[in-house]
């Protein structure tokens, strides 16, 4: 089936010649990485996190939400599911490169699995997320082939279906608990955190989920179907709600407040949730792909900045406040990983179109 | 008689130039390693008998003396980088506020405010760091020192955070090039581990004091054996009021503090 | 179908909640203690095992101390014909004072382990 | 069955042989020495023969395989790779399939379903792990370069620095080493899986692949398991690149068997199956442009035609014709 995607117009191979570049300039950005050490990027010794962790947190949201589409168990959504089973699949493995790009010895990676420590939470998200990725990816494929022949999936598929729910949901409490553990990153120990991660999470994977379909409807002309899009909105309006209020609950109780970029994200939140509250502009287009990209954006902001605290605070453990900003390497292996994520989902998204198209037509 | 086939074998091959530099190497002076001694205990240790704990008496401690900071440094070839964002450090000296920041000050005296004091890794009885290290390669050892296994770091970093007391430092870029005079009884580490304070285990085995208490012109340190009632430490913890860093969290720290 | 997801969700949140009983409970217990064992410095200027052996097992035995020093601080080597040394490079080079010892075949053989990215090789000591 | 288990007896008493032969009766020269220069020779012998052999037989008509748009009008694209018309396009076709395994990637597979419709579904297993195999292999091949010089070229400190990026085990652990057993685990299954596979594999499908199995496992268990001296393996080796006759020094047997099992593969190699090597780049529906419509294309052997044209019948038959008032062109 990969086979439809080498086949395909002028701007898919653009499309993809563009993320090809990118993933080329990333590795060479991360080369450089590997052979000077993780002195190239910003951090250091007090904001010993960056641009990588905001990343992995973010997309570990996005994947582990977007598999409860399975959840719904609706009709109107049985043509989002295989979508958003392989962007699930491609966050999760985007969030795994981001976890190896900011390890000091990736080379020892295996250490994870060949001396287990059962009380480390680290070890628990890697094992969930790996999982996930494995069910995700394979159910998704084995779906789609069974679309193809035109018969119903395997059995199996639906275990794996059933298996990663359990898996996404360990996902959201090892990656909360495992900041809310941290005894002095005291933002991200609020008794809201755990809940506020699983509520943007929610918000962000489903208009993301809202904006992929748009663009696949948009470009190959592949409808997932209005009602199903109204039902992704539903949760995403449900789940911004929420995290607009936990972040307005922080906002009071903590020095959130002299950070211009969660000001921002505060507002895209609280306008994009305002949006997708009024039904008249949550089912007119236009008003949802802005309400949806500014969702999105306001999470993958509060993710980055919440962390770094708008590139300006970083709370260190003895108490003083660190500049931290990304370097042009950091943020070329960062476009580098995004890119070879968004190629991975571009092609798999590829076949699925092509493999719908084939039962139309 | 293996080496002398291998030889003549490589003058065949021609190519062995420095390949045969190695046989013909007994030209070359030794080389200054310090020859070994068997340690000082040589029975398998057993977990839990002993638990090494630190007081520091910052009555003694001089202000602007950084003795011990140096001679840790030296012997532990802790890389000296001048810029604030990569620099690595086992103990060193730092304000108050920042060693007790959730202590309550009312009671503190402006003299005390102002005084700056020793922080090193606590080696909790209860540590944050080796509960979240995926690979244990931060691990408690049976004596009570947490130790980093170097072998195993795979540089996470996730017990930089986790220590509620910044003792961790990385190794942002190959520590070699800023090693000043390195020594040979200790190694170095590498690019892209974590490091710190290991209480001087290589030099506990030898029977010695850890490096900072043995350098300290004022004896404002002293080290021991936490479990061992009779222990100076021990003695003094007794007779004195002592604290430690952020009891509140429940880490118990093994290095106490005489105010 | 329902009833099934549920228990699905049920079942992994006891799971968790037990893991995470078991991940934040304090299980380390405290043994009685007993006085160290005090032994006299020993060196010794015969190698730890027959060359052959060595020839072959080296990296094997390196590694063996490696573990067991840093991990279990055992840090006495007992040979078989007794004599005790102490784990650690240092014992090695001590004799071994060739700066080439390990050089010479490593190159010729190219095995490049990883050894000397931390402790001081005999080619940067002088 | 006896066509599995009579390869496996093969492989196991041919691995046998070089251990007992250097164990117990001392002949690590014939092992050592002997036997991989005669294999040396059979294997460059024995390929050029077979490839100048097939060289030398004529191909009669152009039988490309094409898949695309054949090259016509000049406004109409052509598919350069499925249907070749230049012998680059051809060239670049070949080495498709020779790095990429092209043709296995379009393998499909039937399958019949309960409410008994055929289906056909993509089916990529083979030519994943037959990737997965000759990759490995090749990459492992060019590592053990190490053994033939004396100062290890860049590209192989390279492989060896890239395979072994992993950091587990003490001789640095090698990933081909376990793609290659997982995808050989993979490729004899996959014929005893199936009862149609099972019956269209000989026992020269299954000798290779547990041959190749031999010489993999015996060389992992030398470099992790038993960790041979490596040092009177390098010497050896070297004398061996150097043409010269000198015997071995001490090393353990199971050298011996990887080495014989190595000779025993480069000795079969040129009358088997394994020439796929060679010849893949002699396939004619692969390396042949397809170019019929635009060249006349001749049996070599055919003899040559006496064409005869019109005006040569009439020149013989004019009068004839002129008497039979038959309409003649040349007066």
């Amino acid at each position: 089936m990969i086979e439809k995607a080498l086949k395909g117009n002028r701007s898919y191979w653009i499309w993809t010649l563009f993320l090809g570049a990118l993933v080329a300039s990333g590795l060479s950005a991360y080369y450089q990485q590997r052979w000077l050490g993780l002195t190239v990027t910003g951090m250091g010794r007090e904001a010993s996190w960056g641009l990588y962790t905001a990343q992995f947190t973010f997309l570990v949201g996005v994947a582990a939400s977007a598999v409860m589409v399975t959840l719904l168990h609706q009709k109107e959504l049985t043509k989002t599911v295989i979508i958003a089973l392989f962007m699930a699949a491609s966050a999760t493995l985007m969030s795994i490169l981001f976890a190896v790009a900011d390890m000091g010895k990736p080379d020892r990676l295996l250490n994870i699995i060949f001396y287990t420590n059962p009380r480390s939470l680290v070890f628990w998200d890697l094992l969930f997320l790996s999982g996930y990725l494995a069910t995700t990816l394979t159910a998704g494929w084995a779906m789609l082939g069974a679309e193809k022949k035109g018969v119903p999936p395997p059995a199996w598929v639906k275990s794996l279906l059933n298996l990663s729910i359990p898996l996404a949901v360990g996902i959201f409490f090892a990656t909360a608990f495992l900041y809310g553990g941290l005894p002095d990153l005291s933002l991200w120990v609020t008794g809201v955190l755990a809940l506020r991660f699983i509520a943007s999470a929610f918000a962000a994977g489903m208009a993301l989920l809202i904006l992929v379909t748009l663009i696949v409807k948009k470009t190959k002309g592949l409808d997932t179907g209005k009602e199903a899009r109204e039902k992704l909105a539903m949760v995403a309006t449900y789940a911004g709600v929420a995290n607009v209020l936990l972040l307005g609950v922080q906002f009071f109780t903590t020095f959130y407040g002299n950070a211009p970029l969660l000001w921002f994200s505060l507002i895209a939140g609280v306008v994009s949730v305002a949006i997708l509250l009024i039904p008249a502009s949550r089912k007119s287009q236009q008003w949802l792909v802005a309400a949806c990209t500014a969702l999105v954006l306001s999470v993958w902001v509060d993710k980055s900045a919440g962390l770094l605290i708008g590139g300006e605070l970083f709370p260190a453990p003895l108490g003083s406040i660190v500049t931290y900003a990304p370097t042009s390497t950091e943020m070329f292996v960062v476009a580098g990983i995004w890119s070879f994520g968004s190629l991975l989902f571009t092609a798999l998204l590829k076949v699925v179109v092509a493999v719908k198209a084939e039962h139309r037509g | 008689m293996m080496n002398e086939q291998r030889r003549e074998f490589i003058k065949k091959t021609a190519l062995g130039v420095f390949v045969g530099l190695g046989a013909a190497s007994g030209l070359v002076p030794a080389f200054s390693l310090e020859k070994t001694a068997l340690p000082v205990w040589d029975e398998k240790p057993v977990p839990g008998k002993i638990r090494w704990g630190m007081l520091i008496d910052t009555r003694k401690c001089k202000e602007g003396c950084q003795q011990c900071v140096a001679a840790c440094h030296h012997e532990h070839n802790v890389p000296a980088f001048k810029n604030r964002r990569e620099e690595i450090r086992w103990i060193w000296k730092n304000s108050y506020k920042n060693v007790f920041p959730t202590a309550d000050n009312a009671g503190a005296s402006k003299e005390i405010q102002s005084r700056t004091f020793l922080s090193l890794c606590n080696h909790c009885a209860d540590s944050p760091c080796t509960q979240i290290c995926p690979t244990g390669a931060t691990f408690k050892r049976w004596d009570g020192i947490v130790e980093i296994d170097y072998h195993r770091c795979i540089g996470c970093r996730f017990c930089m955070p986790a220590c509620p007391y910044g003792s961790l430092s990385f190794n942002w870029q190959d520590p070699r090039t800023a090693i000043v005079d390195p020594v040979t009884a200790y190694p170095t580490r590498e690019q892209g581990v974590v490091e710190k304070c290991n209480f001087c285990s290589d030099r506990l085995i030898k029977g010695l004091q850890p490096a900072c208490v043995e350098v300290c012109p004022e004896q404002a340190l002293v080290f021991g054996d936490l479990n061992d009632p009779a222990s100076d430490i021990r003695v003094l913890l007794e007779s004195n009021v002592t604290m430690q860093r952020k009891p509140e969290l429940g880490t118990k720290p093994s290095v106490f503090y005489i105010i | 179908m329902k009833s099934r997801k549920l228990l699905w969700l049920v079942t992994f949140a006891a799971i968790s909640l037990f893991a995470a009983f078991y991940l934040f409970s304090n299980g380390e217990a405290e043994t009685p203690q007993k006085p160290l064992a005090r032994v006299s410095v020993v060196d010794s200027t015969k190698c730890i095992a027959p060359k052959e052996f060595m020839r072959a097992n080296h990296m094997q035995v390196l590694h063996g101390w490696e573990r067991s020093v840093v991990r279990d601080g055992d840090r006495v080597h007992i040979a078989s014909n007794g004599s005790r040394f102490q784990k650690s490079l240092g014992t090695c080079l001590g004799c071994h004072n060739n700066r080439l010892f390990c050089f010479s075949c490593h190159s010729y053989a190219n095995v490049k382990p990883k050894c000397w990215n931390c402790h001081l090789s005999p080619m940067e000591t002088q | 069955m006896k066509k599995v288990v009579m390869p496996l007896v093969m492989v196991a008493i041919l691995a046998l042989l070089p251990f007992l032969g250097v164990q117990y009766a001392g002949l690590s020269y014939l092992f050592g020495v002997i036997i991989p220069y005669t294999a040396t020779v059979v294997l460059l012998a024995g390929f050029v023969f077979r490839m100048v052999d097939w060289l030398r037989r004529p191909v009669p008509f152009r039988i490309p395989t094409t898949c695309g748009q054949e090259k016509s009008l000049e406004w109409i694209r052509y598919d350069r790779l499925e249907s070749p018309h230049r012998f680059w396009e051809a060239a670049a076709r070949v080495l498709f399939e020779v790095f990429f395994f092209r043709s296995l990637f379009r393998n499909t597979k039937a399958e019949l379903h309960k409410d008994s419709n055929l289906v056909y579904g993509s089916h990529k297993w083979l030519w994943l792990g037959g990737l997965a195999f000759h990759w490995s292999l090749l990459i492992i091949v060019l590592r053990h370069s190490r053994f033939f010089f004396p100062m290890v070229p860049g590209f192989t400190d390279f492989l060896e620095h890239a395979d072994g990026f992993f950091d587990i085990t003490l001789p640095t652990f090698y990933s081909t080493d376990a793609v290659v057993l997982a995808a050989i685990t993979f490729l004899v299954f996959r014929r005893l899986n199936d009862a149609k596979m099972r019956l269209l594999s000989l026992q020269t499908d299954y000798f290779p692949l547990f041959l190749i199995a031999a010489i993999v496992v015996v060389g992992v268990l030398m470099r992790y398991v038993v960790r041979l001296n490596i040092m009177p393996v390098k010497d050896q080796m070297l004398r061996l690149v150097n043409f010269s006759f000198d015997a071995p020094g001490e090393i353990g047997a199971l050298f011996y068997v990887h080495l014989f099992l190595v000779s025993v593969l480069a000795i079969y190699f040129p009358f088997s199956k394994l020439m796929h090597a060679g010849a893949i780049f002699l396939s004619p529906t692969r390396n042949l442009p397809n170019d019929s419509r635009e060249k006349r294309h001749i049996n070599p052997w055919n003899a040559a035609i006496k064409f005869r044209t019109y005006s040569e019948y009439e020149d013989d038959y004019r009068e004839k014709m002129k008497k039979a008032k038959l309409p003649i062109e040349k007066q």
